[in-house]
This record gives C-alpha cells, sequence and structure tokens, in this order.
C-alpha cells in the first residue's frame, strides 16, 4: 500500500502545491474575518474531500493515465483502496497543517482548541465521510466532466427555487429552509455532550459511511472500460 | 491494352512498359492510329509515379512508335510496314538466337534443334 | 509447445463492434505480429488480456493462470506499451518512473538509465516537450526495464522512423535470445514484422481470418499479375481475393504451386507481402 | 511551380534549419522523409507560417507565402501531425465550423469521404481512435478541392489498406495538373510505389531532392566482405554499416562505384528508402 500512496503522491504533486496555496489563504481568511468554528468546520469538511475526489481524479482524466495506473502490477480493488486512503491522508494533514498555522498566528486560541476536542474532530471525520462518499463513487461513475455538469445543475436548482418561492408569494423559501436545516443539525452534534456513547456513534458512523464508500466505489470502477 | 509490372525485375518499371506497349504495337494488338491513355491516367491506373509513365512515353515517342498531339493526348503511329516487319523479324531473332545459346548450352545438335523447330511450328497448324 | 496466453472464445460486445469468439494462442519464445483494419479488435483483444477493459465471454490464460485471478502476478511480468502514451504530461520522465518502479519486484534502474540513454531520453525534461516518437520510446523504456516475460505492444512503431524501428526491431530479437521472453505487437507497419515477426494474426472485424508461421504465409501466397479475362476461364485454386485494373488482374492465392501449374506463361507471380495480403483479404473486388 | 523555397532559415535552442531549398513543379506527388526531429514538421508548418521563420523565401503558387497567407491559405488542404479538435464536438459538427473557412468547401464531397472512410458522424470526436480521428482531418483537408495538399504524417496509425486507397486518391487529385501533394510520413513503402519526387531532410538540412525515378537508378545498396573496403574506396559511400559477415554500404553514384570495384564481388542491388535512411543517418559516414 505504501508504494500506492507515493504513486498517488508522486503523480500529482503539482495538484498538492496548488492546494496547500489554497489552505493557506483559507486560514488566514478564517483568522482576518473572524468566521464562526461551526461554518470553518462544515466547510473545510466539504472542501478538503471536494479537492481529493475531484481534482486528483480529473487530472487522472485528463491524461488518460488510469490506463497506466490500471495496467500497473495490481488489480482494480486496491487502486480504489489506496485513492481512499491517500484522500484520507491528504484530508488530515490539511487540517493538521491548517491547526498548526493557526496555532503559530492567529489571535484567538479558543478557535484553535475547540477544534482540538475530540467531539469537533469526530464530527469532522463524520462530515467529511459523507462528503466523500457521495463524491468520489459520482466522480468514478460519471468523470471530471460529470462533476462539472453536477455543479452547473445545482446551481440551476438554486435559482429555480429561488424563483418558485419569491412567485409563490410564500416567505418562507425552500432553499434557506434546508440550509437552516443542515446548520441546525450541525447545531446539535456540536451541543450535543460528548458523552462515550456519543463520541463511539460517531466513530462508528465515519467507518460505516467510508466502508460504504470503499465497496460502492470498487464496484463502479470495476465496471469502467479504459 | 494489357500492361503487368513486376516490382521484384531488375528492369525499371519504365522499361517494361515501354517494352510491352512495343510489342502489343508489333503484334498488332494495338492499332495504327488508336488512343493511348494520358500519362497520368495511367499512372493512377497502374498505381506508380508519374513520371515514371511520362519516361515510357518518351522512350516510345523517340523509337517512333507513338505520337503526341498537343491537347488531344498519345497516339499509336502510323508504323511504315517495311519498319514494322523489320522489328518483327528482330524481334524473332532475338528469341531464336537465345534458344540456340540454351541448346548449346545442353549440347543439343543443330539437327535436333531444327527438327524441334519444325515440329513445334507445324503443331498450331 | 508451451503458450504464454492461452484465449478461448473471448467476446467482448461494444455499441458499433463486437469481438466475435476469438481463440488465440500464443507460442513462449516467439514474437507474433497482430495485424488488421483499423478498429478491426486489435486493441481490443490487447486491452482484454490486459484486463483494461471486461470481457462478456471467454477465457484468457496468461503463464497459464487466469489473468483475472492472478492480476497482479501476471502483470508484474508483462511490459506494456500502449498506443497512445498515457503518462501525465506535466511531471519529468523520472518522477513517472519512479512513481512505477516499486510495482515490479525484477525493475532495473541500471537497465532503465541505460535504455533512456541509448533511446536518448532526457530524464529531467518534462513530457508534454517530447515529441510522439521519443513518448512512444519513454513507453518502450519502462516496459523493457522491468524483465518482462511478456512484452505486449500496440502499435508501438506508429510515428516512429525507420532508423529507430530498426533499432526497436534489434533490440526486441536480441531479447529474444533468450526462449522464455515471448512479443505480441499489433502494428500497421507489415514490413517491420516481415523482418522480426515468427507468427502473424490477421484480424479483421471482429474475427481472426488467421493465425500462422510467417514463413508459411510468405512462401506459398503469392500475388498473380495476369491478363484481365484470366479469372474467368480458369478456377485459381486457394484464391483469397483479387483486384480488377484497367490493365490487368492481380489475384492473390494461397497456394503457389497448385496455382503455377494453371497459368499463362504471360503472367508474372510474386510474393505476396503481408500488405498485398491485407488489401486484398480486405478490398479486393471479391471476398473469394 | 507549386512551391518553392530558397534559403529558409529557423533556428531553435537545440535544432536549426539550415538554410534548406526545395523546388515542387505543380502536377506531383512529393514525400518528404527524414529521421524524427530532422525538421520535417518545421518546414511544414513554416510553409503554412504557423511558425516564424528566421530568414528565407517560401512561394506558393508564385505567390509569397506572407503577402498572400489568406489566399494561400484557402487553397492548401492541410493535416496535422496529431489531430487536435474540439474533443466533445460531434464530427458532423466539426463540418459546420470548417466549412466557414473554405470558399470552395464542398458538403457532398465531405459527406462522400465520410461514407468512404466510414466516419461515424454522430460520435464524439473524443471517442474516435487515432486512425479514425486521421481519416477524419483527411476528410476535412480533402473537402475544399485545394490546389496543395500539404500533409504531416497523415498515414501514421492508418493500417495499409487505407493508406494504399489514400495513395490511390493522390493520384486521382494530380489527374488535374494544377494539383499538387506534398507529405512527409516514416511509413516508406507508401512512396515506393506511387510518389514522383522524394526530399530527404535530416539535422535540418535536405541531403537530396529528386525525382524517385533517378533515385533509384543512381543510387545502389552495395554488399561485400570487409576486406575490399579500404581508406580509399570508403570515400566513394554515402553510409557504411559493417556487420560480421560483411558490409552494407549506400552509394550515391551506383555506376561509378561499379567501375572502381570491377573485379571485386560485390553486390548492387536497388536499396529501399529504409536502407537509405538508416545508412545516411546511421552509417558511418567515410569520415
Amino acid at each position: 500500500m505504501l508504494k500506492h500512496i507515493r504513486r498517488e503522491l508522486i503523480f500529482n504533486q503539482t495538484q498538492l502545491y496548488i492546494f496547500a496555496g489554497y489552505m493557506i489563504i483559507f486560514w488566514i481568511w478564517v483568522d482576518w474575518q473572524d468566521i464562526s468554528f461551526r461554518f470553518s468546520l462544515l466547510f473545510l469538511s466539504f472542501v478538503l474531500p471536494l479537492f481529493c475526489a475531484a481534482s486528483i481524479q480529473a487530472r487522472e482524466e485528463r491524461f488518460k493515465a488510469w490506463t497506466l495506473n490500471c495496467s500497473l502490477p495490481t488489480n482494480r480493488k486496491t487502486l480504489i483502496l489506496a485513492r481512499l486512503v491517500t484522500s484520507w491522508l491528504l484530508i488530515f494533514a490539511a487540517l493538521v497543517f491548517g491547526l498548526l498555522f493557526s496555532a503559530l498566528f492567529q489571535e484567538n486560541p479558543a478557535f484553535l482548541s475547540q477544534f482540538l476536542e475530540l467531539k469537533s474532530l469526530l464530527i469532522f471525520l463524520l462530515l467529511s465521510s459523507l462528503f466523500l462518499a457521495f463524491l468520489l463513487p459520482f466522480v468514478i461513475r460519471f468523470g471530471l466532466s460529470g462533476v462539472i455538469i453536477g455543479l452547473v445543475a445545482l446551481q440551476i436548482l438554486g435559482v429555480i427555487t429561488l424563483l418558485l418561492t419569491s412567485m409563490s408569494g410564500n416567505k418562507e423559501n425552500i432553499l434557506r429552509s434546508f440550509i437552516h436545516s443542515v446548520i441546525n443539525a450541525v447545531k446539535f452534534l456540536l451541543n450535543h455532550d460528548p458523552t462515550p456513547a456519543y463520541l463511539l456513534l460517531l466513530l462508528v458512523s465515519a467507518a460505516a459511511i467510508n466502508a460504504f464508500n470503499l465497496k460502492f466505489s470498487q464496484f463502479l470502477f470495476l465496471r469502467r472500460d479504459f | 491494352m494489357k500492361i503487368i509490372i513486376s516490382n521484384a525485375s531488375q528492369k525499371p518499371i519504365y522499361f517494361q512498359i515501354a517494352e510491352q506497349i512495343k510489342n502489343q504495337i508489333i503484334s498488332g494488338e494495338l492499332k495504327e492510329g488508336e488512343s493511348l491513355p494520358s500519362i497520368r491516367k495511367l499512372a493512377q491506373e497502374l498505381q506508380i509515379s508519374v513520371i515514371t509513365t511520362k519516361r515510357a512515353y518518351e522512350e516510345l515517342e523517340k523509337e517512333g512508335f507513338i505520337d503526341t498531339v498537343g491537347g488531344k493526348g498519345c497516339f499509336v503511329a502510323m508504323q511504315n510496314k517495311e519498319l514494322l516487319r523489320e522489328k518483327k523479324m528482330k524481334m524473332v531473332e532475338d528469341k531464336l538466337s537465345n534458344a540456340v545459346a540454351e541448346a548449346k548450352l545442353l549440347g543439343v545438335r543443330l539437327e535436333e534443334l531444327k527438327e524441334m523447330l519444325t515440329l513445334l511450328y507445324k503443331e498450331d497448324e | 509447445m508451451e503458450y504464454t496466453v492461452e484465449i478461448e472464445n473471448l467476446r467482448k460486445e461494444f455499441k458499433g463492434f463486437t469481438l466475435k469468439d476469438v481463440s488465440l494462442r500464443i507460442p513462449k519464445g516467439y514474437i507474433m505480429g497482430l495485424i488488421g483494419p483499423n478498429g478491426a479488435g486489435k486493441t481490443t483483444i490487447i486491452k482484454l488480456i490486459m484486463n483494461l477493459i471486461r470481457k462478456n465471454s471467454g477465457r484468457i490464460l496468461v503463464f497459464g493462470k487466469d489473468h483475472i485471478r492472478y492480476e497482479a502476478e501476471i502483470k508484474s511480468r508483462i511490459g506494456f506499451v500502449y498506443d497512445v502514451p498515457p503518462f501525465y504530461e506535466d511531471l519529468k520522465l523520472k518522477s513517472t518512473a519512479s512513481a512505477i518502479a516499486p510495482f515490479y519486484p525484477e525493475w532495473n534502474q541500471q537497465l532503465f538509465l541505460k535504455l533512456m540513454d541509448e533511446f536518448e531520453l532526457p530524464l529531467d525534461k518534462k513530457l508534454k516537450k517530447l515529441s510522439h516518437g521519443m513518448k512512444m520510446k519513454f513507453s518502450l523504456c519502462l516496459a523493457l526495464s522491468h524483465h518482462a516475460d511478456l512484452i505486449l505492444m500496440d502499435e508501438p512503431t506508429s510515428g516512429l522512423d525507420p532508423v529507430f524501428r530498426q533499432e526497436l526491431l534489434e533490440r526486441l530479437s536480441h531479447i529474444m535470445l533468450d526462449e522464455e521472453k515471448t512479443v505480441l505487437f499489433s502494428t500497421h507497419i507489415t514490413s517491420d514484422l516481415e523482418r522480426i515477426a515468427d507468427y502473424i494474426t490477421l484480424i479483421n472485424n471482429g474475427k481472426i481470418l488467421f493465425s500462422k508461421a510467417l514463413n508459411d504465409v510468405l512462401e506459398n501466397w503469392v500475388v498473380i499479375k495476369a491478363e484481365k479475362d484470366l479469372l474467368e476461364k480458369k478456377d485459381i485454386p486457394g484464391i483469397m481475393g483479387y483486384q480488377k485494373t484497367e490493365y490487368g488482374i492481380e489475384i492473390l492465392t494461397s497456394d503457389v504451386k497448385k496455382a503455377r501449374t494453371l497459368l499463362p506463361s504471360d503472367s508474372i507471380t510474386e510474393k505476396a507481402s503481408l500488405e498485398d495480403i491485407m488489401y486484398f483479404t480486405n478490398k479486393g473486388d471479391n471476398n473469394a | 511551380m507549386a512551391l518553392e523555397i530558397n534559403k529558409l532559415r529557423k533556428e531553435y535552442s537545440d535544432f536549426i534549419l539550415k538554410d534548406i531549398s526545395l523546388k515542387l513543379p505543380s502536377g506531383y506527388i512529393m514525400g518528404l522523409i527524414g529521421p524524427n526531429g530532422s525538421g520535417k514538421t518545421t518546414l511544414i508548418k513554416l510553409i503554412l507560417n504557423m511558425t516564424q521563420r528566421k530568414s528565407g523565401e517560401i512561394k506558393i503558387f508564385g505567390m509569397d507565402n506572407l503577402i498572400h497567407e489568406i489566399e494561400i491559405k484557402s487553397r492548401i488542404g492541410f493535416v496535422h501531425e496529431e489531430p487536435h479538435y474540439y474533443s466533445y464536438l460531434k464530427v458532423k459538427e466539426i463540418r459546420s465550423l470548417f466549412s466557414r473557412f473554405y470558399v470552395n468547401w464542398n458538403d457532398d464531397l465531405f459527406y462522400s469521404l465520410c461514407g468512404e472512410f466510414n466516419l461515424p458522424l454522430d460520435r464524439r470526436i473524443s471517442a474516435l481512435s487515432r486512425g479514425t480521428k486521421m481519416k477524419l482531418s483527411l476528410a476535412l483537408a480533402l473537402s475544399h478541392n485545394a490546389d496543395f495538399l500539404l500533409m504531416d504524417e497523415p498515414t501514421t496509425g492508418l493500417d495499409p489498406v487505407f493508406r494504399r486507397e489514400l495513395l490511390r486518391k493522390f493520384t486521382e487529385i494530380i489527374q488535374n495538373e494544377n494539383k499538387t501533394v506534398l507529405f512527409s510520413t516514416h511509413i516508406t513503402s507508401d512512396l515506393e510505389r506511387t510518389a514522383d519526387y522524394i526530399t530527404y531532410i535530416q539535422k535540418g538540412e535536405i541531403l537530396f531532392s529528386c525525382t524517385k525515378d533517378h533515385l533509384f537508378e543512381t543510387w545502389g545498396l552495395v554488399k561485400g566482405e570487409n576486406e575490399i573496403l579500404d581508406h580509399e574506396s570508403k570515400k566513394l559511400f554515402e553510409g557504411i554499416r559493417k556487420g560480421p559477415y560483411g558490409f552494407k554500404a549506400l552509394t550515391s553514384d551506383k555506376e561509378k562505384l561499379r567501375r572502381a570495384f570491377s573485379g571485386k564481388n560485390i553486390l548492387i542491388e536497388k536499396p529501399s528508402l529504409d536502407d537509405i535512411m538508416v545508412l545516411l543517418s546511421r552509417g558511418e559516414i567515410n569520415a
């Protein structure tokens, strides 16, 4: 497995430099704008998986390098396992990098200590597992163009719902209610007192999601012709 | 008109073309005044270079077998009978001399050769 | 006779094309050329062996083992050259090589560096700066640097000049000195094959027409060039195809001995090149 | 005169096209051969003014290719070595893109060519194989009855059957005497039959440019034992390769050579273009 991770890192080295740049900008922005902890947690748990799933896959698609990867002495299942493991490595590396960065430069240590609590780390793990479990299979099945079309479709959907709600006159906009429910869910998770059972539940559910992600992605990858 | 080119033979292709057309003119297969395909048409049909067919036609023109009439193309030239007979005899003579050389090589005596010749000649009648 | 690759009624369906129950055996220690028109299924067969695409049915054994169950082990003994080199263009050659080297237990770094030097490939240059020919050479370097027992090449020489092609063929024959090695390579440049291949497989729209020893083909297949109406008068034994032209007819036959007895004196018989064979079996005025 | 190049020069960091001159009369097919990286693509790009030249002059149809660039380009059918198209476009969509640029674009010709080359009109270009993409660029280049076909390795990745058909099409085109074809290729068997002129370029210089017949009548492939080669006789050769059982050498004047080696048993054969290339670029020249 080590050689796989090394392969993924070498093949995507240019991408990693760009990503490190983003992380620095993000942490400066968080500190400068004094962004709420909850929002940055949610934002990170979406952006990091998106990077791992989409941009690494995008490079592979652009250079048709999957033929190279699939012709190596390995099998498709291992390739997907390697992709998942590398993704998690990158996610945690980005997190540690961010926390180190904020520890060194940030004014309000409270933000940092909040992050370091076990509960918030586990919540972060759960949320990013959820996003990754959606993005990785989606990208494998539909590829880069799928991701672009997907993002565009989301925006159009947003616009339509706004139009519908403004036309239909009722105050409560579906989109806003949707976002509220997400924020309430995260609020609920964050305020829940960190009983061992709760923490264990978080960990177990994150693991389950990842297991599903692995199996489903492998299933999809095996079906593809290169 | 029949043209069969061998890529393996030592003789250059333009020579093979010129020779085959010459033989068909002498043997009467190609009649006097009959039109020949243009240089480019022949090259396209035989899938060879235009320069090769041009060279072949120049050979034939030099030896008086064909004329090129500007704009209208090439035609089998008016062979004066005398010259034609002479060329026919020359062709037969070459073939015979090969046969004689071969016979000498294999130790066939003159009488046997003559006998064979008359037999072969009578066969087709 | 031992076979490195055994394919039994392999079937693969695409939207516009189907590989129809192909069976093929590639003998160990020999070079097999795979020829056929564009889209005949050459790349499909090679990709099926490498499990890059999924077969609908059929069985493939490589080194005597099932090519899916022992996928990793088999692939570690295969040198694969792609028709379109699939490398990350913004990476230096040496980083691409160092990324894949650990996957091959028999990887030999000195051999790799020697080959790179011989093929005049700059280790520190990015792939996008290389011409198509040099990319193919790099692909070859990687395939030859881990003592592969089976070398699978999909049009390795396309875009390469005759000088390099000859060097490649010399290197291949050098590799073949050790009888353990086997080569399957598909190409459109049949003259390369005529110099080096031991066996030839001709495939045409998804079906294998024949898979024979090369000199069987080159000795017995001839092109007869004769007068136009020769075909009507006589029935040529072993006829595989013919082409009528304005000034004669060209007939491909796979049985020179029988055919020669029937031929008129002024006809010419010439050895059929692989190109002729492909042309007449595919394009000729008929498909006898 | 379809094409006239004099003293064309182009400098790259690692390669120089050294003052080459070349003439191609209209109505003929010229093959351009040479090892990888010898300047074939550079030359073709210079003719199309796709790269800047350092010095020299190029005349096409008698007109300078800078002054009359637009008119010349509308009469040239160009095929690029690596067909790059907007890959998400469908084959039939690329037609509408192209047809606007060419005054005498002919749709029926394009569709008939697509039929002949059996190009899938509704498939996306990204899904086409390399060979099929090349066939598409050929169909596009041949559909506006260009007077000058300029092609960079059009036969790469194409099977022998199609290659023969393509060459047959070239001979069809030059039935009209003011149409001309210049194409580079690595598959020299394409040229052995139908090419009229052959130009050989190596390391940015033109070693010879003559009719194919002249080439095969004057150049010879010489084989013999190594002993008969001495310092003096080596001078007669363009390139020599010594093997364990004898040498193989190339001469550009086989009559002179036959006289020089009369009495010694040597074999002089017709060289194939591959032999010429290998011996010219890899053989040790009579240094």
